[in-house]
């Protein structure tokens, strides 16, 4: 089944490159095929900003996003302004201190994290979208772990493996606990 | 040939269309690069730029695109393969060398990402306006050939046959993305070197005493040299015989024109690529280029699930239009839907060679974004209840 | 009383211009007293005396009646679009840096249409040599103004008199960074060859400015007589002054006609910049280009 | 003066002993445009332009005097249509006959 | 509104195409030409260059093309009528610069003497090479209209209608001459001054809170106003809205965009000039444009006189293509004859209409010097060997 | 011990630069600490105390951020083509002489496409104003190298560093024959808007470069902060040298920069030029041209 | 410092008797993009970047005290935002209170 | 009844103008059509050169010359090079001193005059096109000769009215006697 992710934030999230692990996870480590777009504009710079990706089992046809299944939102401007979009019964994946889930639909699953402390406790801030990744891949399996694992490692800037992957996992046991719960 | 394992970054990559175009000029050989910034194409640039310190190459940022249009043919005659790269303001100011290119039969490769013009319009933004213009915006008659990539892998895929299709035919071919393609990030698939199939430029190889630049010796295509080769050639944008020599008469203009175009007309077929997708028993067919061609998939196959007999024609090569294919298409099906990102061009062809015998309908689209599928979907149904008896 | 005759028995020497030029393509086009010929005749014998290897020298012309120069030069030789030889050859050079590349080509071409080429090829020291036939006019096209067209001079689109000032070229392309700058007309003959000679010899982005008469379309027009009068005007006017101030050497043909050659300096072409400061910057993951 | 290429042996009127030609020209008429450079710019002012015609209807500049012309090829250089040089006698070949 | 008589130059002259193009730009009033010189199309401007300083306006030969074909349009913002003039390598160096009238609706008149290329060609001789040029040559979708003159008096009288166009429908118009036409000499009648309909610019005259730059009110075309006027005007060549602000959206591109090609488009008939000769009971029509239209007539005359029902439809707007007419025609006729200057451009249109309904036969020729009648006359004989049954 | 409380009561000016802005259109696109917004205040302000009837101001720009400028200007403005703005104007100004022209465009658009146009402008001596805000880089396209990028500076199609030389400037202002020319950074506010109202009052071709941060694209990839960092070592490291020689004010950013007035000189402009002279050739049968 | 426009009535601390404010500013913050170029070029030092972020999560800036403002206006000359501007006391109208 | 006339010379002996004041000649004054087309190339520069006339009672179609009744040549050069392209019984026009007509064809009808020397003989040699046209005139009736008076008389320059006028009727009377005879 395909399935429509879209991934909102603002400027210096890390939005791009956590779309990017996604469809890199997907289409190269885990025989999938992945989709991804990119918001451009010119009116885009610093602040908010989307990606969207798609994850299918089969080639990918239509490349846009038009009713995302999982919406992954860290700030509350691309909370106001996505949410809406989400597909009935969808998945949504909030940074639980940046995001305060107003009005949120009855048919949508939410999960949310506090990735942002998360990150600054693993000492890198910038390391959010990382446990937003972990996270993601525990709440939603979309993308088996192993290759989202290796997505990682290849995106993130040479000398910095060790810290996203800690990032990683702790954003991915914190899911593998809420799905417990 | 092979490609030079130095460009041939193998392996499997997730990256948009403007650097899967880039790669793909690094392994068809592409050694030289000159370009000027424009969204949104300049991803190919940047990775250009990038790449070619350590593989070999040079790239140069000029002072407009005029400059980079002929600074690649300098290059090519200088013995490298090269490419120029460039959105739709910059591609109309290339038209002037495109001519140039084509009448002086200087193997190179336009790319052109589309963006929804005309003018500056919206510069971040996908269309297909450009095709016309690919075909018929230099002034005087020539020809080309254009290609319609719909997605990263083909973007590097045909960005290497761009290469290939310039040095066998010696003609400018123009790469037309667009800019849904030339940003969608996917995997690419990049092959070994050996893998991958090159056409070197095919140089001269008889005496040098009766070596004649444009003599193509009962070919179409003449074989090339290259600057500092002793052969004393010279070049001109000038009705030229086949020595090179201006040669201002009619009677040089009647020998040189015809061969400039029929090398590219009498090779239709040769150099036509397609894909159909379920013809055989369809009565409907959408026929598409680029990324529409994907953006109809959904709309045939929603169709296709209702009953009805939809095919795709999707046209890799736009250029030269594949006229015989399409008369004949004509013949055997209903109705032709033709959706483009603009407001009718290849349409226009389509319409001419299907020439009264089938409804020709266009799905136009302003650009900005793809179509939506439905709107393809009406077209089919719509066309369906037209169709010709 | 009849004459003696006496006999000089000498191998008598070809002209030696022609093996520089493609001979089966003459006459050229021309005009009577037209000074690009003459200035062919420089370039030929600065190459002659150059040490060169011919078959590296490549000349590339944009349009106009030098743009002609092309294709009588017995050489690798392009005859591009107007105003686009530089870039053309900008290209060629980067292509294959073991050519010797020369532009040669008109006032108009070079400055006109071409001038954003001139001033970015001044900037980044492209390794070329640039003679530019500044005969104040558009020749190829019918006597039009050029933007180094005297005042007051007639043209066939200025027809009461140009009322724009003309660039002074040396100075423009120093303040762009051009290595070598000179200025001589048709009539230093053999100042120009030496001047094509250094040129040729230089690394970097070498600019001549030659002064040439246009009977047919400037000096007729302007009441200056055939090539001939233009030819002594220029003997007559001009005065040497090497290392001159080029802000000094504007063409108002009030005073002297300043010739000289003005700037001699050194400095890294695009091609040694880039080799040495991507050596420096990338060590041995670069690989040195050199074509 | 030469009017075809490549002779060996040039017969010249001897009109003063003391004044030897140190050189000549050689021309090409047909191709001259008779613009009367060269017999301007000659140092020696060795050239005039002859009465006759070249089929084109120019006048091809002649030398006035053999002994006149020092082979400087000043001529050459400013021909522009490539018509007329100048060359010095080898001084091994040159004997006077 | 009539023609200022200090344009005007009355009574009856012996002059050149290129002059009395000239000569019909002053009597339209145009105050602002713009050019850089290039063969064959100088004389127009020499001309100008000539005439203005006595009846006040301004003649600038710009440092290039580029620049010729905007500073014409700073004119028009400025109040003036304006046009530039070139010739086929200086026409591709305008395609950017006609998209930003078509975008801007600015309205100008490009003047092209086409000769024949492709490139440098053979400068100094006539074609028909850049008619698909002149409709498709700038990026993206837009209208244009082009006009096609066949001789010195209709250099005169065409451009006047080119301007006149231009000023109804906002549109830049292209005046598409060609080597022959331009320095061919006749007489050319010059009525006098009041005898010359000219249209003048349309004024926006509401009040001036309302106003917004775009806003066509209903039509399809807004009415102008120009710098210093006290409106604040701001003009873009991005997607904009009604004010002329930027707005870059799909929605916005989906108002604008069909607007600015539905002006011509739907306006076809309205704009649409030809001339028809003996059609009535014609199996074979001859369809002709500028230069052609004379060739063409000793080969029908000849063909008429053998018995064969020939008759003429001769072009004078040729964009927009007659499209309606040319489908009404194919269903009168047996056979349709094209021929032009080029290896065929306008005779895809003719064929796209004619859909397959008749035969369609083009008589190409390469250009340097006019067709001769002969080729079209046989053409003639062998369409009607083969015509539609 | 509660604090005292005092009331002025005073007329609240509104401000004024709004004036002049298309408030409608507020936010802008630029980026938090781009220099280019502190210009259009600099230019609001020339403007204020000018004396120009505003009506009769026209701003006519190329493509970039810096081009945006004329969408937000209160003001007839021409967003035209990438580096076109100069003859758009060229024709605007000719066609209406009544019109004070103002060029804003960024150093890409108006000196590398651009780049022949500046300099016959220049020539010609057209009566408009240029202000360039050179950023060393393209701000709109994402941060390639400009011809004013500095050496070894890195860009996205320079990423191991630059090694291009870069214009400078004001010398080639001057060596076209630009009539005024002045460098000021965003830095030197007030001294920038005495520059523009300066050269709004100029006859000619006046000329400012302004030095201006591009924190996301150029100070942040090279290393230099933000903003407030450019414009700090703005105020550190200039140096106003007013007449100083063009020659030596070129940007290596190893000395000080040099900053202030260049040259103010009178020269006829373009239109001026041609009516005297056609008033002189033709007499009575010359129209004289004013628009 | 004013937070909205048009005010008439300026309410503020008196700090140092001998140190009378000469003028103020207006600040809108929504506009603020917190680049700090006003706080740092203010000549005064008058101005410093406030806690609170506005709803685009910069800081904008705040009077550190009002009397240290002249409302020579650099501020709003540097705001690249137009979020800022000082103008100095309308002599008339103002009065101590 | 069309008429093809051809005019052939070299630079400067005033070919163009030749044309130009028979087309005007026709069509300004004579109530006919005329259509004069020049033979442009940038090789052109004072080597031999070449006007076309069609003067004709009806609109002029094809404005080529193919096969011109009338030939007035000038230089020798344009003799060579012109007259095969005479049509069958044409008239051949030439300058008696400037041309000689060898192996002229049976059908043509020669006539020539010594235009140059009669020029001369008027103090300027430039008018010899002039003296050519009143010739031409009188020996072919193509255009009606007062209708060709004024036409020179507006295609000279200003001043040299007369000059030429007279040159005009020497032509012209020289013709007529030839045609008497
Ligand atoms: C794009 C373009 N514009 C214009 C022309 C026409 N053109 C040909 S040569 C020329 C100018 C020639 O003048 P110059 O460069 O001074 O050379 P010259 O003929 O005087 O040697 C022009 C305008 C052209 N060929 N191409
Ligand atoms: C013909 C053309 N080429 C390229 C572009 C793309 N483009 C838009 S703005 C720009 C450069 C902007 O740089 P600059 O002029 O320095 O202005 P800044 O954005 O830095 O203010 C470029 C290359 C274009 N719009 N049109
Ligand atoms: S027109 Fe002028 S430049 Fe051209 S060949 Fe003749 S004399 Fe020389
Ligand atoms: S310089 Fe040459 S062309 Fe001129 S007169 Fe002498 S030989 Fe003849
Ligand atoms: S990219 Fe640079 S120049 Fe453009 S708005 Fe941002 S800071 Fe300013
Ligand atoms: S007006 Fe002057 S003193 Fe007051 S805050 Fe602004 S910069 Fe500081």
């Amino acid at each position: 089944m395909r399935t429509e992710i879209k991934i909102g934030g603002f400027g210096g999230q890390g939005v791009i490159l956590s779309g990017d692990i996604i469809g890199r996870g997907a289409s190269i480590y885990d025989n999938k095929f992945a989709t991804m777009i990119q918001a451009f504009g010119p009116e885009a710079r610093g602040s908010s900003c989307s990606a969207g990706v798609i994850v299918s089992p089969e080639a990918i046809a239509y490349p846009y996003i038009t009713s995302p299944e999982v919406m992954i939102v860290m700030s509350q401007e691309a909370y106001t302004k996505f949410t809406p979009e989400l597909a009935t019964g969808g998945i949504l994946i909030t940074e639980e201190e940046m995001v305060s889930p107003h009005n949120l639909r009855k048919d949508v699953k939410h999960f949310s994290i506090p990735a942002t402390r998360i990150a600054e406790e693993l000492g890198k801030r910038m390391v959010l979208n990382i446990v937003m990744m972990g996270f993601t891949t525990a709440v939603t399996g979309l993308v088996d772990v192993e290759a989202m694992r290796k997505a990682v490692l290849v995106s993130v800037p040479k000398g910095t493996e060790e810290l996203n992957m800690n990032a990683f996992n702790r954003g991915f046991e914190y899911g593998e606990k809420v799905m417990q719960n | 040939m092979k490609a030079d394992p130095k460009g041939v970054l193998t392996g499997a990559h997730f990256i948009d269309g403007d650097h899967a175009c880039s790669e793909g000029a690094l392994a068809a050989g592409c050694r030289f690069v000159a370009g000027y910034p424009i969204t949104p194409s300049t991803e190919v640039v940047e990775r250009i730029a990038e790449r070619f310190p350590h593989i070999g190459g040079i790239f140069i940022q000029m002072e407009d695109e005029i400059a980079s249009s002929i600074a690649i043919q300098g290059a090519v005659w200088g013995g490298k393969k090269a490419m120029t790269v460039t959105s739709g303001p910059g591609f109309s100011l290339m038209m002037e060398h495109i001519g140039y290119a084509a009448m002086t039969e200087t193997p190179c490769v336009f790319v052109d990402v589309q963006r929804a013009g005309p003018s500056t319009g919206l510069p971040t933004q996908p269309a297909q306006g450009d095709m016309m213009q690919a075909r018929w915006g230099s002034h005087g008659d020539y020809s080309i050939i254009a290609l319609s990539p719909n997605s990263p892998q083909e973007c590097f895929d045909l960005t290497i046959k761009a290469f290939n299709l310039s040095e066998q035919f010696r003609v400018p071919v123009m790469f037309m993305m667009d800019e849904c393609v030339g940003h969608m990030i996917e995997r690419v698939m990049i092959p070994p070197a050996d893998e991958i199939e090159i056409l070197p430029r095919r140089f001269y190889e008889g005496a040098k005493e009766n070596y004649m630049l444009y003599h193509a010796n009962g070919e179409m295509v003449p074989p090339m040299v290259k600057a500092g080769d002793g052969y004393n050639i010279h070049v001109t944008g000038l009705t030229h015989d086949e020595r090179g020599y201006p040669s201002m008469t009619v009677a040089t203009q009647e020998k040189l024109i015809p061969r400039l175009i029929d090398k590219i007309k009498l090779n239709e077929e040769k150099i036509a690529d397609y894909r159909e997708d379920q013809i055989e028993d369809a009565e409907i067919v959408v026929v598409t280029y680029g990324i529409t061609s994907r953006t109809a998939i959904p709309a045939i196959e929603q169709a296709r699930k209702e009953g009805l007999k939809v095919g795709h024609l999707r046209l890799i090569v736009v250029w030269p239009f594949p006229e015989k294919y399409i008369r004949s298409l004509a013949s055997k099906v209903k109705a032709i839907v033709v959706p483009e990102l603009n407001q009718g061009q290849v349409v226009l062809e389509v319409e001419r060679c299907a020439a009264g015998k089938v409804p020709v309908k266009l799905v136009p689209h302003v650009g900005g974004t793809v179509h939506n599928p439905k709107d393809i979907y009406n077209a089919i149904i719509s066309s369906n209840n037209q169709k010709a008896e | 009383m009849p004459e003696e005759l006496y006999e000089i028995e000498t191998e008598v020497p070809g002209n030696t211009v022609e093996e520089f030029l493609r001979m089966e393509r003459m006459p050229h086009i021309w005009c009577p007293g037209c000074g690009i010929g003459t200035s062919v005749n420089c370039f030929a014998h600065a190459l002659e005396t150059s040490g060169l290897d011919l078959q590296k020298v490549s000349v590339v012309s944009g349009i106009g009646c030098t743009g002609r120069v092309a294709g009588y030069v017995n050489l690798d030789s392009f005859h591009t679009t107007h105003g686009r030889a530089i870039p053309f050859a900008t290209g060629l050079k980067l292509a294959n840096p073991n050519l010797k590349v020369v532009v040669y080509s008109g006032d108009g071409d070079l400055t006109a249409i071409g001038g954003n080429h001139f001033i970015h090829a001044c900037r980044r020291n492209l390794d070329m040599t640039v003679i530019l036939i500044n005969n104040f006019t558009y020749g190829m096209t019918g006597g039009q103004v050029a933007p180094t067209t005297p005042l007051t001079a007639t043209a066939t689109t200025t027809p009461y008199g140009n009322f724009e000032q003309s660039f002074n070229l040396p100075y423009l392309a120093e303040s762009c960074g051009a290595v070598y700058v000179a200025r001589w007309t048709t009539y230093h003959v053999r100042h120009l060859t030496k001047a094509i000679k250094e040129a040729l010899a230089k690394k970097g982005f070498s600019f001549i400015e030659v002064l040439s008469p246009c009977p047919t379309l400037y000096s007729r027009r302007n009441k200056i007589g055939d090539g001939l009068d233009q030819m002594i005007y220029y003997q007559e006017s001009s005065e040497i002054k090497h290392g001159a101030d080029t802000k000094t050497v504007g063409l108002d043909f009030q005073g002297k006609i300043v010739v000289g050659k003005f700037v001699d300096i050194e400095r890294p072409t695009y091609l040694d910049a880039m080799n040495d400061y991507y050596s420096k910057r990338l060590g041995d993951k670069f690989v040195h280009y050199n074509g | 003066m030469i009017e075809s290429e490549r002779k060996i042996i040039i017969t010249m009127a001897e009109t003063k002993k003391e004044k030897k030609p140190k050189g000549t020209i050689v021309i090409t008429a047909e191709r001259c445009k008779g613009c009367s450079f060269c017999v301007e710019f000659c140092p020696t002012d060795a050239l005039e332009l002859s009465k006759q015609y070249n089929k084109k209807g120019y006048h091809p500049p002649i030398l006035i005097s053999e002994e006149l012309c020092n082979g400087c090829n000043i001529c050459g250089l400013m021909c522009p249509d490539f018509a007329i040089y100048g060359f010095m006698f080898n001084k091994k070949g040159a004997k006077a006959a």
